[in-house]
């Protein structure tokens, strides 16, 4: 889960990191916009609050010195669909006087098991900005945690105090363990004449650690899910939708992500991405097979199912279950079904006049057909 | 030889009454795994398809101290757990089949597996398979042939294809290993490569990468500076997945320039691993690589 | 620093580890005892409070049936010496009805390091009693912690539930970790029809830890330090009194034992034990002669000095103002001195009358005799 | 041979500007010890008896890549800090002289360090001393004469005394290693034995004990069960000790009927290793035992 910038920001504070004054303004608050805004002391920064990167090139981080200018670039910015995202709430800080832009992460890796502390002198949008700096690279072991040599070997190459640095460092190491992130970015860490102050920054939370302290987080998170990601949640599938109008269901991340490679090779347009994680059971590729039926902009659905110890027989029954209780008339159905009992299934399957296949590629060239 | 597994492993299972336990200790006992016990607590004295229980792992290789590998189906809260208990109990090969487990709690229990001088496969396995001699995972076995070709992959079904289409193309394998599809998991991509680097039986390898995390690039340079002893053939899941979205349950999600498809190919290409654009184009990849 | 039972009962209360009712009587207290005792239900068991082993056999555990007899038990105790220790506090407790004894305890251990569990169903004062009823050691990786498989092997051993044992393993465990304890014992653990009470305790903490939890702790052993002890901490001394008359002064503990091992075995009877620790510098020296020289009891003292790097010269010297400043008519002061110009350290003693030996048994061989 | 240090051991000082480590340093380069750089944060540029000192581990391990030892001065506060730079920057074997660091604080430090396959010799050790080829310690190298006796000490100035015994009677030392005083150390007496076993330098083992914990005791368990390859006398200090009462600053304290004077004595002798009653019968238990 990509937490929103302002989410970010209170774990910080919650953790005695220094942040910019700010304001957050919701879509239902855009009538009181000026009152919350004026809160704040000017010059401003209006950002648009999204839940992936790069919103900074897209124009949604923009500069105001008055609160007029404020309310025409936030109102601009709210409700504005970005990336497949609407902006929900605009975050309206003070205009930091930023003497010098550093950037600091943390984040968890798995070879070997650590956390990565990244520092560089250079902040800013781009790795290569970062590089220009000089990235350095200090590896947590988990069973030490951060050490203070490392606060001191941070401090020194960003130019600054180990004290100054310190509060920061160890705020951020227990934030990421605290809240389970995956990824802490304060970019840019600004150097200022009050001292450091984290003016922009990143998070990413692990979603299935179960940890309470993220459950109004992930509650956010699940309201702003749509009808068809919420249903699939409640599977226990994953769900993207995507621009185009051809589904791909399949079991396991890597297999259905290399279908939907397929068949935007062979110039299909994806409009779904459906893993069904595992157990691909009767039931459950019936469910997801009835979810992709139901989403209108699907014209064609592309099953992909490797069954493995499960019996394709049944797996085919279900299908043709879900055909006949969701299907709609042009919608173009291919399975590609492999395990035990295939030809059962395919027969199946046959005699519902549905198209088995025997490889990915045939399947994608029939429905791209 | 082979690499992780073979006619010497001798298995314990933790988690074996569960449904998953159970339907999977009868398929490896098909397949010809050695299963020598089983684990459940509160259910030790029973047993599941001839396979004794105990309450815990410590009995368990107290009567059965020939085990020398676990596999586990505990569900996600209890596995860490399982983990902990299987290392404490001397076992030096651990399958984390369990998917969800919390990151965190993996890290810690992973790098604890390494500091007592233990390997964790997954968590999020299918786990490994030395087809013919011994599956110690959930992989449909009939997707897997003997042979010299080695496997190394984060994905679960996608192995299955991949594996499938060697055979097709005539590959066998020699021992394939799913490293599990979580952002933590016990072994790396190139902790394996460099077992198969050590087996005589593994002529090439075929790494089976995703876009998210760092797991391929971190490879490509471990292979650019030490590596080249074996040819590596890859293939990298997810060109069209859009940035920022998390496709499947795991790790699949590219943040910002980190993850990305474009940059792993990269990576890969640069080091000396050739990378197929499409499923279809591994064989043949192969091919030319063993011919070099 | 070896706790009280109630500091380490109120430890356990703290961590959630169910004890029995009980009141806190001090020296002070002795004219209210009856009035505190009151607010505990009878019958009951009385326990003096010592920072030593083996006061049951020593008669300092009793059982009391009224409030007379509680006050009658309580004063004889209240004052009493033992062990060399004055009890200063005895605790009156509810004698709960035990149905099982069982005895618990977790201690930090060097090789491999790690916190060891012990468990036994039997519990009870003596070692041989617990390996009767069967010993379980459990090995607590710190890099592991207590995981649940260890409580449901401790509980099984019990013959417990797991739920029942957990959160007093999980306790222990914490209160282990918070307390900096070295040792925590729960002996007898009783099984009871209201569930597992902690009815004695014993706790070990580590006093150089700079824990700020044992601060009260810390404090209370240090007023209870009597003069000489005080005096040996303000120099980072390790003063120990003893029954004898013979001081044995060195650097170093286990050079110091030696010493004092040597000294009793030519039959003379030590009455101090004073560890100078690293550094024997000329002014260490000298401050642990005259502390040495001013406890009335002694009449002879052996200074055992290995000096290696610090100059004898030096520390003969400080010996010698130690002798003028302090020295005490018929107290016969016995040195060895070894290290770095030995020779001219040797002459300067010799010049100020002391003996100067060349080996330990010289020296002890002269202080006895 | 020898054990731990020799002639290839090159030394780091962390702590090197503190009144100990300059004093030290300057003992250990007379000794002929080659000490190739020290550390000190904010010290970095300067130099202490001609030994270039660093802020960081890593900087002069980067400066002096041949580094491969360390020995710690840094006050108790700071010195866990100093051992995981140490072991971070893979240095192998890393001697703590500080005294008074927390317990708790140790047993994590000294942990992590044997996770990562490091050394830790202390903490509150005299250090380790191969005669004539390298000091890593402050003991007095008068003290110890080259010879083939290894000693293994719990005790510092102890240690002292028992090798000047030894000397005078015509025994040198092939290694002397100071295991360290406190509760938790990184090696114990077993750790160092061993290493004693595979040293064709050293014939025979004195271990010189003290009350208070169970490191004899579990000496004692190993020795009977695996031991035995080399002959081994003891000397247990703390005979005539009251029980309760902490003799010294660090772990020697009996509890109960743990660490207690007789137990240590009667667990030794039962698995085989004879223990002088008094310093002076040391050399002629040693002697016998040689003999044998």
């Amino acid at each position: 889960m990509i937490l929103y910038e302002f989410e970010a920001k209170r774990i910080l504070e919650g953790v005695g990191i220094p942040t910019e004054a700010s304001v957050l303004v919701s879509e239902g608050d855009a009538d009181r916009l000026r009152e919350l805004a004026s809160r704040v002391p000017g010059p401003y920064v209006v950002k648009a609050q999204l839940r992936q990167w790069g919103r900074g090139k897209a124009g949604l981080v923009r500069f105001a010195d008055t609160l007029d200018e404020v309310e025409r670039v936030a109102r601009g910015m709210l409700g504005l669909e970005w990336g497949g995202e609407r902006v929900r709430y605009v975050l309206v800080s003070e205009r930091v006087r930023v003497l010098r832009e550093l950037y600091l992460s943390m984040m968890v890796v798995g070879s070997p098991p650590g956390v990565l502390l990244l520092a560089s002198g250079a902040g800013g949008v781009e790795v290569e900005e970062r590089a220009r700096g000089g990235l350095l690279v200090i590896r947590i072991d988990p069973f030490e945690g951060l050490r203070d040599y490392m606060v001191r070997r941070a401090a020194k190459h960003l130019g600054l105090q180990a004290d100054q640095l310190a509060p920061l460092l160890k705020g951020m190491y227990r934030a990421l363990w605290e809240y389970s992130l995956l990824l802490l970015e304060l970019n840019p860490l600004a150097v200022t004449d009050r001292g450091l102050v984290a003016i922009d920054r990143k998070a990413v939370a692990d979603e299935d650690s179960g940890n309470p302290k993220l459950s109004e987080l992930l509650s956010r998170y699940e309201g702003e899910l749509g009808d068809l990601q919420r249903e699939a949640r409640r599977w226990g599938f994953a769900a993207v939708p995507l621009e185009g109008e051809i589904a791909v269901v399949g079991n396991g991340a890597g297999l259905t992500m290399a279908a939907l490679d397929a068949v935007a090779d062979a110039g299909g347009r994806p409009g779904l991405f459906l893993d069904l994680g595992g157990g691909a059971s009767a039931d459950r590729v019936k469910a997801a097979l009835k979810l992709a039926l139901s989403q209108p902009r699907i014209r064609r659905v592309l099953v992909n199912v490797l069954g493995g110890i499960t019996r394709c027989d049944e797996v085919a029954r279900g299908l043709v279950e879900a055909l006949r209780e969701a299907g709609r008339p042009g919608v173009k159905v291919v399975v590609r079904l492999s395990g035990f009992m295939e030809e059962e299934g395919r027969r199946i399957l046959e005699e519902a006049g549905l198209k088995p296949c025997g490889t990915l590629e045939e399947a994608v060239a029939e429905v791209v057909s | 030889m082979a690499i992780l597994v073979d006619e010497r492993t001798r298995v314990l299972v933790q988690g074996i009454t569960g449904r998953q336990g159970q339907l999977h200790t009868e398929q490896m006992l098909k397949y010809g795994t050695r299963v020598v016990a089983g684990v459940s607590p509160g259910k030790g004295g029973s047993s599941v398809h001839g396979v004794p229980v105990y309450d815990s792992v410590e009995e368990a290789v107290r009567e059965h101290p020939d085990a020398n590998a676990s596999i586990i189906f505990v569900p996600a809260r209890y596995a860490p757990d399982a983990i902990y208990e299987a290392v404490d109990a001397g076992l030096r090969l651990i399958v984390v089949v369990t998917e969800g487990i919390p990151v965190h709690e993996a890290l810690l229990a992973v790098r604890y597996a390494s500091s007592r001088g233990a390997v964790v496969v997954g968590p999020n396995t299918p786990g490994v398979i030395t087809p013919g001699r011994c599956k110690l995972g959930i992989m449909p076995a009939d997707y897997f042939k003997p042979g010299r070709i080695g496997i190394v992959s984060r994905s679960g079904t996608l192995t299955y294809e991949v594996a499938m289409r060697l055979a097709q193309a005539g590959f066998g394998v020699s021992t394939a290993v799913g490293i599990g599809g979580d952002p933590v998991t016990g072994l790396s991509f190139w902790d394996v490569y460099e077992m198969f680097l050590g087996d005589p039986e593994t002529d090439a390898v075929v790494l089976v990468g995703e876009i998210g995390g760092v797991k391929e690039e971190e490879f490509a340079r471990l292979y650019a500076e030490r590596g080249r002893g074996k040819p590596v053939v890859a293939y990298v899941a997810g060109r069209c997945a859009p940035p920022g979205r998390r496709m499947g349950h795991a790790g699949a999600v590219a943040f910002g320039a980190t993850g990305t498809y474009e940059g792993k190919v990269r990576a890969l290409e640069e080091a000396g691993v050739r990378v197929a654009r499409r499923l279809s184009e591994l064989p043949e990849l192969l091919r030319e690589a063993l011919a070099r």
